[in-house]
């Protein structure tokens, strides 16, 4: 998970960051997610998830099934989602609703899915570019932490990187397997 | 940028290949997408105004078969809602402030594609613009689809035509009149109800530099009995409800209008009944049948209270087919690909409701709701 | 109420409306509001509610003290006012909470007061230049008439002619004696 | 203009004198007229994000005596608040886009006077600034009151520095940092949090050039028992307090920081208690006693949960004073002039409620609460 994060947060600043804080962002930003809570095991099919690869990908119609429980805060998926469902909003559980686009950054959580006694990494992209959905508001905080790690942290706006930096949903994305604890 | 990104990923999954073991590879990993609305789904839009946030109207995009939404379109403060099926558009006229609820005011139609719902153009218009409650008739777009009608209030009346293609713009004034009627067969034509009791016809010249004003004779009575401004569709006009219960079939295609027809819909035996809402009937213009929303009590100030039964009205045999429960209601549209199919809106229990209606018997039944919205006054399914 | 009416809208014209539309305005609103509903009595104290006085006495701290049920949508002042309650924003039944104006031009009601047995003209001024309140919604419509009586219409934004025009909360003021009905 | 309306108000009048009968004279006619808020009034503040319209946030003004709403501020897009009671100040940091939800975004520090609640001058910023759930370390400002503290996160996190009168402006980077705490005496230090659990100090220089950057030693396990971003001013320091239930005292004051006391809250026989919240604890300077959003359950992600009890906890005499019930608050904020008052924000019944402190027993009871807000995440008391 650390170098997810570390890869998401590096092309935030590519894109957003101000060239003069590159180095020292880096540096430090290396050295706080190296120290990541859990050890992971992160799939072959990671490229596609890094958000530099995302972004092109952004269109794609094969957005996965919704499963039958997720229009509620209880689905094991949604248990680190501040926010709002994309699947009460026009989304799915893993697509932006139309019009938004998912967000560049990211932050990460680990959920338990009981049916399988496994643990997954989610990606929790924010939708953005769009008004504030207003259903379903879900509030999970499993492996949440504060803003001083930033790439465990979910109260604030994810969509701060992308062009288009209005809240609109959540959407829940599996991007990894994680050892269970 | 990409290359740089790209070197510094082959970096990460050097990193990531020491500790991924084998099991990994059943996992395969997901990608956020964006979903947009299928082109053939048929659409039902509500258009909620958000009073409590005023500043944040929205559209609500449902599908018509199950009532589920599909996304939404921002509305911006009192925005007006007019969906152009036939060119795929959502046309939103609105206005925005330089710092959110103060500063500069600017009025715009916002063009939205009705598939990616993202706005793909944007036409400035003058600071004018009523800004009311979505009424239907406050915004309208002429016979051929190409000019659009907006209603101003300053509040001194006055209507704005714009272009869509040009962007040219006229605007003709209108005092003491409100609501703007688009001639049937006549693109360049549009009437307007006045606090007079007459219907004023505007035709403009081709070029969009003056138009002319026709006024009608004294078709109604603004005190004793006044129409309702939201108007529907007939085959070759248009219907126009009282406060009282009558319908007047009105021809708008002429220089100057006419009333055709006065049909009263209150039998003897339910004298109190009167109609109300904000769009508080749809008419099929093939069958000739008209659905109201009627409430018991007729006192004055009664005419926004919500429906307690759906009445059908035959236009052409004359007389009331049906009555069929249906609580609390203020807004009701028919289908426009299906006329068995109404959509409601009810602001009592804050849901979107679908109704059948029986091909023979006319009555109506409730086949589906969904709880959305704060304030909607405006429900349409124009494809 | 007719000459209110026509006072009010007249004001209007004079700072918002364009000079082109003047006289056919002046002609066809005066003709259109003196077929208005109900006979009226207007006390003697008329000058200061016109809208062109009002505005100079906006910060007056004399605001009247709120009757005991002003927080209900049933008090009899707002027989016809659609929207919030100023009382209810921290204004009172007749002054705008802080920050907020008063609208320069409003409509106006009759309201039946079951105390005295009297009716009264109830000048319905928005409260302007703040976001929506969003407390204490109410629907009164009694009198109540489509835009083609702009001075009995209450489903629009009677802000729309002060400079700043965003919708706070609407006040219910006395200006008038109407003769009952 | 003003001469034009008079002659036509004296016409108006002289029609109405032919219908005024005697009985008139006994009407007083009303004005419409604007409130202000007093300046003696002791003011409650309650930021409301306002999430399902996340653009059009605002703050409460309510009355301290009783709860009572006295106006409201906007707080735009994620808005941030920081009150400035010694110049009759509230500031506000916010986002605003060119068209509502989209276009230019414009990020800037409003200025509001407290009284009329009316914005009096507005400073522009970097569009940088983080768009976070409303927590008070991330607007700040320094011990002379002339300098503001906004967090930046792009999502890398940086600090600006905004002088009020010169309106003269500095970045400082803080990678990996988050959360700002003044230096209690030097008005150009300020220390953050970091996310390796050190905190970081800096000193600008008086010209706002440049600044410097201490490293404290490692303070805390921010895997482990990581420290809320809310923290509390003490009489010389400020008190942090840790998802486990520690309290730390920190100084600030100095070039790099230290913590001089860790205290441990959680009694043995409440062993599976935590604290929790966005704003989950209050402490009083003068007496040294902190007042703790508590509830049952110590999992791994509870660290919001809403509290079940307040807890008394005497700083000084180190110990747990009183366990007092409270349930469903997420803020808790002590008055600034009366010790012996709370205020909390409860989400789940949508309330702020008000609380007495018993100065011997400092048992804690509800004393008034008022049905507002729908995100409310931060409730200050300052005069």
């Amino acid at each position: 998970m650390s170098d997810i994060i570390i890869n998401r947060l590096m092309a935030a600043f590519d894109r957003a960051a101000e060239q003069a804080f590159r180095r020292s962002a880096q540096a430090i930003g290396r050295r706080s997610a190296l120290s990541t809570i859990g050890k992971l095991l992160v799939g072959g099919a990671m490229l596609p998830v890094l958000p530099f690869d995302r972004s092109s990908g952004v269109h794609a119609a094969d957005a996965p099934k919704a499963d039958a429980a997720d229009g509620s805060c209880d689905y094991w998926r949604y248990c680190a989602l501040d926010g709002f469902l994309c699947s009460c909003c026009g989304g799915s559980v893993s697509a932006c609703p139309p019009g938004a686009e998912p967000s560049k950054v990211t932050w990460i959580g680990t959920c338990h899915n009981p049916d399988e006694g496994k643990d997954y990494l989610v990606s929790y992209n924010d939708c953005c570019g769009k008004t504030s959905c207003g259903r379903c508001l879900c509030n999970g905080n499993v492996g949440e932490r504060p803003g001083y790690r930033m790439g465990l942290h979910n109260d604030i706006n994810w969509c701060m990187a992308n062009t288009q930096s209005m809240y609109h949903c959540t959407v829940s994305v599996l991007v990894g397997m994680a050892e269970s604890k | 940028m990409r290359t740089f990104a790209f070197r510094r990923l082959q970096c990460a999954c050097a990193v990531l290949l020491l500790s991924a073991p084998a099991t990994a590879a059943e996992f395969k990993s997901e990608s956020a997408g964006t979903t947009t609305i299928p082109a053939a789904m048929h659409r039902v839009y509500v258009l909620d105004a958000a009073l409590p946030h005023i500043v944040d109207g929205r559209i609500y995009v449902l599908d018509a078969a199950d009532l589920s939404l599909k996304g939404m379109l921002e509305a911006g403060f009192a925005g007006m809602m007019l969906a152009a099926p036939d060119r795929r558009r959502i046309y939103v006229a609105t206005t925005f402030y330089e710092r959110l609820t103060r500063g500069k005011r600017i009025d715009v139609v916002q063009v939205f594609d009705d598939q990616t719902l993202k706005v793909i153009d944007e036409i400035p218009i003058p600071t004018r613009r009523a800004q009311a409650l979505s009424y239907r008739s406050l915004f309208q777009r002429s016979s051929d689809g190409n000019v659009l009608f907006i209603q101003n209030a300053t509040p001194a009346t006055s209507i704005s035509v714009v272009d869509t293609a040009s962007k040219r713009q006229l605007e003709t004034p209108a005092p003491g009149c409100y609501g703007i009627y688009p001639a049937p067969t006549k693109p360049l034509r549009f009437s307007t109800l006045c606090g007079d009791g007459t219907i004023g016809t505007y035709t403009m010249s081709s070029n969009f530099q003056s138009s002319e004003r026709k006024t009608s004779a004294k078709l109604f009575d603004t005190g004793a009995d006044p129409l309702f401004i939201h108007a529907e569709r007939d085959q070759d006009g248009y219907v126009f409800l009282s406060f009282k219960g009558k319908l007047l079939r009105a021809s708008l295609d002429g220089e100057s209008a006419t009333i055709t027809e006065t049909l009263d819909i209150i039998p003897p035996d339910a004298a109190d009944w009167a109609p109300g809402g904000y769009q508080p009937f749809a008419v099929d213009p093939k069958s000739g049948m008209a659905y109201i929303l009627m409430h018991p009590g007729n006192k004055d100030g009664d005419h926004k209270n919500p429906s307690a039964e759906i009445w059908a009205y035959d236009l052409r045999g004359k007389r009331l087919v049906a009555r069929s429960r249906a609580a609390n209601l203020t807004s009701l549209t028919l289908s426009a690909v299906d006329p068995a199919l109404l959509f409601g809106i009810n602001p009592v229990d804050l849901t979107i409701e679908r109704f059948t209606i029986d091909a023979s018997s006319h009555q109506i039944s409730r086949a589906g709701q969904i709880r959305l919205g704060e304030t909607a006054a405006l429900v349409e399914a124009p494809r």
